[in-house]
């Protein structure tokens, strides 16, 4: 069945379509009718879930890692701020392995404050160890929650799920909704090898020397390790049954491409319309976009750079003191490599400045004729 | 000869609690009360580094070990879990002083007002001691710690949590004393009986921050009582107040006093203004309750 | 239940390890009676039952036996110094002072 | 593909009508976009709402800025601040007013008409006099005008639309679609 | 004047040296002593500063970013959970433009909880704006104090100076004092052109629409590029002052040198030892010591990788779905260069696992005998 | 003539404010009695809002945005700046209830333990409305909001703050309603006139949220005060109690509730448990104000 | 004191702006009169000078100006129809019924 | 480089003893670092602390794993704990004990001294008998035993390092220096 459906909506009937069985969550504009939804599909019944209005984000994810630790789903969401006041409670919930499934609106980070999208809010949570995945339209963020409740299970690790302020959170989208008995049958019940129990009791968490920390953080690597094949995996299982297939990065007119476009969540998707046109001016140009963030798709990324002559990487995020974030993090992963490309970074859309194709075209335009990287960000749409 | 308390030991030996620590016999005794059907949740504490290091665990029930400031919120997270698994079971957090009077008040008084079905149990040792005896709300009035020093101890009164949680209108409140196991036990077990959130403070003497003997450790707990300082009472729906131990012989507060280094620097003008200020507190208190002395 | 030790569990390799730091052991292990500087000694003789250095014990570090006194059943205290730490509680709540000490010595 | 802007007030219903709009156009199989001005509303403060529709998957996130066509809510914010920026050449303005097309007074190249909304929407008792809703009668006109569906379909976008007083909504658009003058 | 102290009270006499003027904090260990010593300092009167004794250190940072914006120098200091649970203030401080200096005590994260060294905690809050600088001895810890207020206060924005846990918190060390006088001469008071002012009022960090907010990112941005020339010149500054001069990073016997050790802290200190030894073997390794962090000295690292045959990053963090973080933060600025090392990346030391000499000479051997990157994180020292 | 409240405008106008809006009404009032050597600092509420876009701002004294947890330590950092430098400021947070009775209750709590010398104002439009309606700790009793839909209305009472705070014995506390401007302003005048910390809470209606006609905000929030549903009082270092504003002839709820669309959706047994509820505190508050009917 | 500004700063170019958001000029700029749907008219002739309205006006919305009546001071209630909103507290309040009001046309 | 290791008890003032003794070394001129075992010190539970002395700036941040020399201030935990791993062969053990270096017997190859530091303390009131200070007492036998300063410069460290009953601890640390048993 076809709905026509806000982002926000979409990661509820995410949750509801996954069976979310304790929700805590807090409003914050631009992420609070995901909620509201949730509060009326519990008040009529349509989702059996305990939801619990707490009082700050830093509570809703408290009480979603211990709702979790008994062997629940659970569910939140949140933006910008909220997730910031949960930061200490998201590197919890990876510690604690709790596989707690989040939906983040990318919205930037005051003072000024603002309620326009940006990526720092989720990206500054980079390190946590939490898994992030961004979504291009409201399609992908309710299928994505069903998703990333999969693969969070089977590693025992956190999941968010991003989408733009506004850009999607408040946009209406043509979705396909799942149905339900198929989404049951692609996810079930939420299993766990060591929870809360009194039948059972262990202690979770406790003091931890040097003689046995440093394992069980390896133990958390290897474990985020293993989601990178499960979110193929995954994606593919889920084509499947739905036929929407999903996978680490996804590419457009890249087969013979020779320059590349690198880019995430809806400034990729926009991206697809500028390679259109770049396309029919005769450009070799395509299109990548990054969809799981964490963990980073190295191998992949790698791969799909080896045969190209340029790529440049568009940023709607800054690490102060750095560059752009995903810019950063493609050039890490692929610093060793043999055969790689020179790489731009560009900069744009802070804030919610817009981001439309010809702003694309544009940086096209102006990387090509750069011969080398003269600095790491190029900024594009500020008014100096 | 029946034994006052239960007998059964649910809490281990072994554990890594400093000689004579009254927070170590608080568990003792709660565990005794709540019995195994018990879930816990601490935040961080002296509880955290008490109950051993991975992978040991003294208390032998399930405890989730929580951050410092959501205790309350952390355990209505698992009362949900077990909610929407039709389990009933106990879920209680389990906090110091820090964890309740400053830091974790938000998300308590966050499950107060929402009437979590969870019991909240404070144990007061009157500073951060984990940290080495940093001055929290709790800290009464003049004490020394090592962030309230004796040329300047802390100036304002111990926070009244009491009233404040009274105030938020919760079924169940009261207060205990690891010197009164009895009473303690009556009424934690009264608490698991109730449903909605239930807060429950006890006053745990710790000697190394209390820069006491250990030895000394019930003797303080029982003065603490015999002096008004620390009053064991109930409250019902926040409305109800009752004292559950009327003091006979009423004990100066010096006695309690000057067993502890924290209040040596103490001048005699000092120590009679905390003696007033305790008179006032209990008339105020026996107006709630409504006796007279 | 968990486990009980007598040695403190430190995992060889990640292989034995849990995925997360997760208790399985008690903590019999540490034998806090190392603790100790003075011992507790209870004088039988003296030592009525009245089991009130049992209930105040924080360790807890005394045992309760069942035995019969003059016909009636009684519990005997008996301090377990594996884990008695010392701290004195008992010697000074004992009502009957039935309880001595000793330094420890090396 | 159609782009369309929509002018109202903070309370008004703007953002439903887009959205209505847009669930009618899903109806016939379009791909749709529809999403508010992207900002703090304000009950009182004038508001904008987007639609875009399509016959693919629509990729482009961007915003809207140079609308296909406009429809004006409400017409009091005329004159009071820029309404018709962006809009193409030879695009339509649909209005909520009593007024004819050729009352209408817009500078540029447009076409225009108008819809008595406010009237409508007050006899079939949707609002107050001093804040009626008029999203539901204006959308009978759109449709009619820019010939982007039937009415039926329309209606059933309608019906699953509206919070409440389904009927009157229902009979308002309907009403507004046979009352719509300027059309072709 | 010699004193032999411990890193945790290095910090409180750069605050004291510094005449910080309002302090507010909350205890963690390691970080107590730090403040234990300043609210001595206060109640003797050897400091005239307000000690905000706060409740939490979501507060204690709230409150410096307050005071900070009414002209006043801030102090406050913390550690791991207390650091993470400030994470939404910290962004305040940048976008709030307020020159507060913290020290913070490099601990791992919870759970399992734990009390020792790490630099996750810190190096999860590179994206938030702040500039950090790790510090490799307590006299450095000392001096860095004193000239991060001065950097901070030039280009207004805040700034963390780092210690490892117990490594050097708890570690007495000889260090110089630095007179008073001489201090005061070093940094003059602070000085603000807008600040709190009744006599000339302003609205700071209020609503602003995508029409404003890239252009004041921008502003951060370039605001933090000019600390990258500025903490060369005030440390060099300082060594003319007070004999002991700092860069933005430091080097050890690279002249000559064919492969590089790169790391930061203590295990770059450590790492010395290593060296020499190495050295002694006839081995051409010298050792790159980064010491400000953020801003990334990304000019400096390349030019000095330029002449290198063999790089290797020891990194006592992870940043979980990617790899160890200056690893990756290195990789990425010297990704463009035409002349460049393979970079190997080491990560050892997670929880206060002890990092010796001899781990360090294990570790280069083992990298020189690869031939090429197979991972991007080599373990050293799990016990796998 | 003279007027019956200053004349002297500080707050401007062009706000953003929705029409009838009681905060914007509250900050008017406030901004006479404070005068201009006043600092506000405002979490996220609608006043960041309300104040206008960067470069704009409508209260015309100096105003620091803080985030949403921390009006009451950002207050407390400020103050201790202006100490620093020796000037004497009024330092104001501004705090809407969400900011106060929920997530900003712990920086609340914490800087009226240590008595800074702040003044807290809580504007209360009883739920999240910024972020458009959402339930707060001080949204009434089986009100609507979106996240307590009609098929669920909330629950649990409003959150009691006036008696929290006063638990915590600030030397000064105070209610009051946009509808008596004379009254708050002479409260505003006096907590500026007191040291330490000083709470005041606006009952300040909200039209869109309340589901209210604008032109009803001063109706509203007189009928809050004559139905006894919000009484006006004072309380002094929370022990000695006043009431400020003696209704003779005393209201229906239902006077009040059939006004707002939050609470349409009351039955008639409703509306009698919450006027029995409103008769109940009442007689609470007039144990504590050592007065009968 | 802030500048008054009757168009919305929108800097050109970073050379204009503050190194960070602070505000620099009243919101004179925003016409709130737009928002409103009905306008409220005061019949003078009705009007005692109570001075209800103004001091009920959330905007501020409604002036005084100092006439004087029958040798008196009095104010008189001037609404500022650029910021009035239309809410309605006025012609609610006034005890006298002196404010009647129009609908907004366009 | 010298690195030596002591053992004591919480509460004790075993990482104040290290602390003086650093502070003494620092005076003549040495490079220092005295640091405790890294952990969660109860009082009543084993804990341990370390020193390093240099003539130069001491860069190796690690534990000390084979100390040079040991420190044992409480003699109630030999046969408790083990002590002695890893100190380097023919290294010295220090105890506090009122025994002679001949009745200690510890497996390997070390040189033992003893000092009678609990009766020193007792002697000059540091402490109680439960539980006595003994790290001032400990110290004037160490520097005598390791030859690593004068006296008087030790106690210029002692007057300066603790809190109170300044001139007992000199007279213990003084009186230490004098009786301790096992030096060359
Ligand atoms: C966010 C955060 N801040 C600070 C700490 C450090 N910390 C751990 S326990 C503790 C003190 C706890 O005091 P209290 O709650 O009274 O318990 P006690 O230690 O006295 O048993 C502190 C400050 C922490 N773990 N997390
Ligand atoms: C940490 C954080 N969480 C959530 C928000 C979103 N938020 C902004 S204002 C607001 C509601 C404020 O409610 P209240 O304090 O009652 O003020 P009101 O809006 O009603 O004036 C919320 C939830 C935020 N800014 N920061
Ligand atoms: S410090 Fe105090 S509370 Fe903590 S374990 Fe020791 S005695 Fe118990
Ligand atoms: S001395 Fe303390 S630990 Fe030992 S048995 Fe007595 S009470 Fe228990
Ligand atoms: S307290 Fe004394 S008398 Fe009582 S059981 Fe113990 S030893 Fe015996
Ligand atoms: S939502 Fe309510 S409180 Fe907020 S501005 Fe509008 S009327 Fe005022
Ligand atoms: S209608 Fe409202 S805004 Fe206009 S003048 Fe009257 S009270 Fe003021
Ligand atoms: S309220 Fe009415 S009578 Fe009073 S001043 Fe205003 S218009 Fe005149
Ligand atoms: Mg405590
Ligand atoms: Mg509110």
């Amino acid at each position: 069945m076809r709905k026509v459906i806000i982002g926000n909506h979409a990661l509820s009937y995410g949750a509801m379509l996954s069976r979310a069985q304790v929700i805590a969550a807090y409003p914050i504009t631009p992420q609070t009718e995901v909620i509201e939804l949730l509060s009326e599909m519990c008040a009529n019944g349509e989702l059996d879930a305990k939801f619990i209005k707490v009082e700050s984000e830093h509570s809703a994810m408290t009480a979603c890692v211990g709702a979790s630790a008994t062997g629940v789903r659970t569910f939140t969401a949140t933006s910008a701020q909220g997730l910031a006041l949960m930061h200490e409670v998201l590197h919890w919930a990876v510690g604690a392995r709790t596989p707690v499934v989040m939906g983040n609106i990318n919205r930037a980070m005051a003072p000024p404050w603002t309620i326009w999208t940006e990526q720092t809010d989720s990206l500054s949570q980079r390190d946590t160890g939490w898994m992030q995945i961004y979504c291009q339209n409201n399609q992908e963020v309710l299928d994505s929650v069903i998703q990333a409740y999969k693969v969070a299970e089977q590693v025992k690790l956190p999941a968010m799920v991003i989408l733009a302020a506004f850009v999607l959170s408040h946009t209406s989208e043509t979705v396909e909704m799942p149905e339900q008995e198929k989404v049951d049958e692609f996810l079930p019940p939420y299993e766990l090898e060591y929870k809360i129990d009194p039948d059972d009791p262990h202690a979770f968490g406790g003091l931890t020397g040097p003689d046995g920390y440093f394992e069980l953080r390896y133990i958390i690597q290897k474990a985020i390790e293993d989601a990178i094949p499960k979110w193929e995996e995954v994606g593919e299982e889920f084509g499947k049954l739905f036929g929407r297939s999903y996978g680490l990065v996804e590419t457009y007119k890249i087969e013979d491409a020779k320059e590349l476009i690198i880019s995430s969540a809806t400034v990729a998707s926009t991206a697809r319309s500028a390679i259109d046109y770049l396309r029919e001016k005769g450009k070799k140009v395509g299109l990548l976009r990054i969809r799981v963030f964490r963990p980073f798709p190295a191998e992949k990324v790698k791969s799909l750079l080896s045969a190209i002559d340029k790529a440049i990487v568009i940023d709607r995020n800054i690490s102060f003191g750095a560059s752009g974030i995903f810019y950063q993090e493609v050039k890490a992963a692929c610093y060793n490599e043999k055969n790689k490309p020179p790489i731009f970074g560009v900069i744009t859309g802070l804030g919610g400045r817009d981001v439309g194709k010809k702003d694309i075209i544009d940086i096209y335009e102006y990387v090509m004729k750069q011969d080398k990287v003269e600095s790491d960000i190029i900024w594009k749409g500020v008014r100096v | 000869m029946k034994l006052s308390i239960p007998e059964e030991e649910i809490m281990g030996h072994g554990h890594l609690a400093c000689q004579g620590c009254g927070a170590a016999l608080a568990m003792r005794y709660a565990l005794k009360a709540f019995g195994r059907n018990t879930v816990m949740t601490f935040p961080a504490c002296c509880w955290s580094v008490i109950d051993g290091p991975f992978p040991h665990s003294a208390v032998n029930v399930p405890l989730f070990h929580t951050c410092f400031e959501a205790a309350a919120s952390t355990a209505s997270g698992i009362k949900a879990g077990f909610d929407a698994q039709g389990k009933d079971v106990n879920v209680v957090a389990w906090a110091g002083d820090g964890g309740t009077y400053d830091i974790g008040i938000q998300a308590l008084s966050g499950a107060a007002e929402r009437n979590d079905d969870i019991i909240y149990v404070c144990y007061d040792n009157e500073a951060y001691m984990n940290t080495g005896v940093q001055r929290s709300g709790s800290t009464p009035y003049l004490s020394w710690t090592t962030t309230t020093p004796v040329k300047h101890p802390k100036q304002r009164p111990k926070k009244d949590i009491v009233s404040i949680m009274a105030a938020h209108r919760i079924p169940y409140l009261a207060t205990a004393s690891v010197a009164f196991p009895e009473d303690m036990i009556t009424k934690f077990k009264k608490a698991k009986d109730i449903k909605g959130t239930r807060f429950l403070l006890v006053f745990s003497p710790c000697p190394p921050g209390w820069r006491a003997n250990p030895e000394n450790t019930i003797k303080l707990a029982k003065l603490a009582v015999l002096t008004r300082v620390f009053p064991l009472i109930e409250v019902e729906n926040g409305r109800v107040w009752k004292l559950t131990k009327k003091v006979r012989t009423v004990k100066p507060v010096s006695e309690y006093l000057k067993l502890q280094g924290r209040f040596r620097h103490l001048s005699e003008d000092d120590v009679a203004v905390i003696q007033e200020n305790t008179n006032k507190d209990w008339e105020i208190l026996m107006d709630k309750v409504g006796e007279k002395d | 239940m968990p486990k009980k030790s007598e040695v403190k569990i430190i995992f060889e390799s990640i292989k034995d390890m849990p995925p997360l730091a997760v208790s399985l052991y008690t903590m019999d292990y540490n034998k806090t009676g190392s603790w100790r500087n003075v011992r507790p000694i209870i004088d039988y003789d003296k030592c009525t039952y009245c089991t009130i250095c049992w209930k105040f014990c924080p360790e807890p570090s005394i045992d309760l036996e069942k035995i019969e006194v003059d016909g009636k059943e009684k519990f005997k205290p008996i301090i377990n110094y594996k884990y008695c730490k010392g701290c004195g509680i008992c010697w000074t709540e004992c009502p009957v002072d039935a309880i001595y000490t000793e330094e420890e010595s090396e | 593909m159609v782009e369309i802007r929509l002018h109202g007030r903070g309370g008004q219903g703007t953002v439903v009508a887009a959205k209505i709009l847009a669930d009618a156009m899903s109806k016939i199989g379009k791909y749709v976009q529809a999403f508010p001005e992207y900002g703090v509303e304000r009950r009182g403060a004038p508001v904008k709402a987007f639609i875009r529709i399509d016959d693919d998957i629509i990729y482009i996130k961007s915003q809207i800025y140079e609308p296909d066509n406009l429809v004006i809510l409400e017409p009091a914010l005329i004159g009071t601040i820029d309404l018709i920026y962006g809009l193409k050449e030879g695009g339509w303005i649909i209005v909520n007013t009593n007024k004819d097309p050729a009352e209408m007074k817009f500078d540029g190249n447009y076409r225009i008409a108008t819809i008595p909304a406010t009237k409508i929407a007050l006899k079939h008792h949707l609002g107050s006099k001093a804040a009626p809703i008029v999203n539901t009668a204006i959308l009978g006109g759109v449709i009619k005008i820019l010939e982007l569906c039937d009415l039926d379909t329309l209606v059933e976008a309608v019906r699953e639309g509206v919070p409440i007083k389904e009927d009157a909504n229902v009979a308002a658009t309907k009403e507004a679609f046979e009352s719509t003058k300027g059309g072709r």
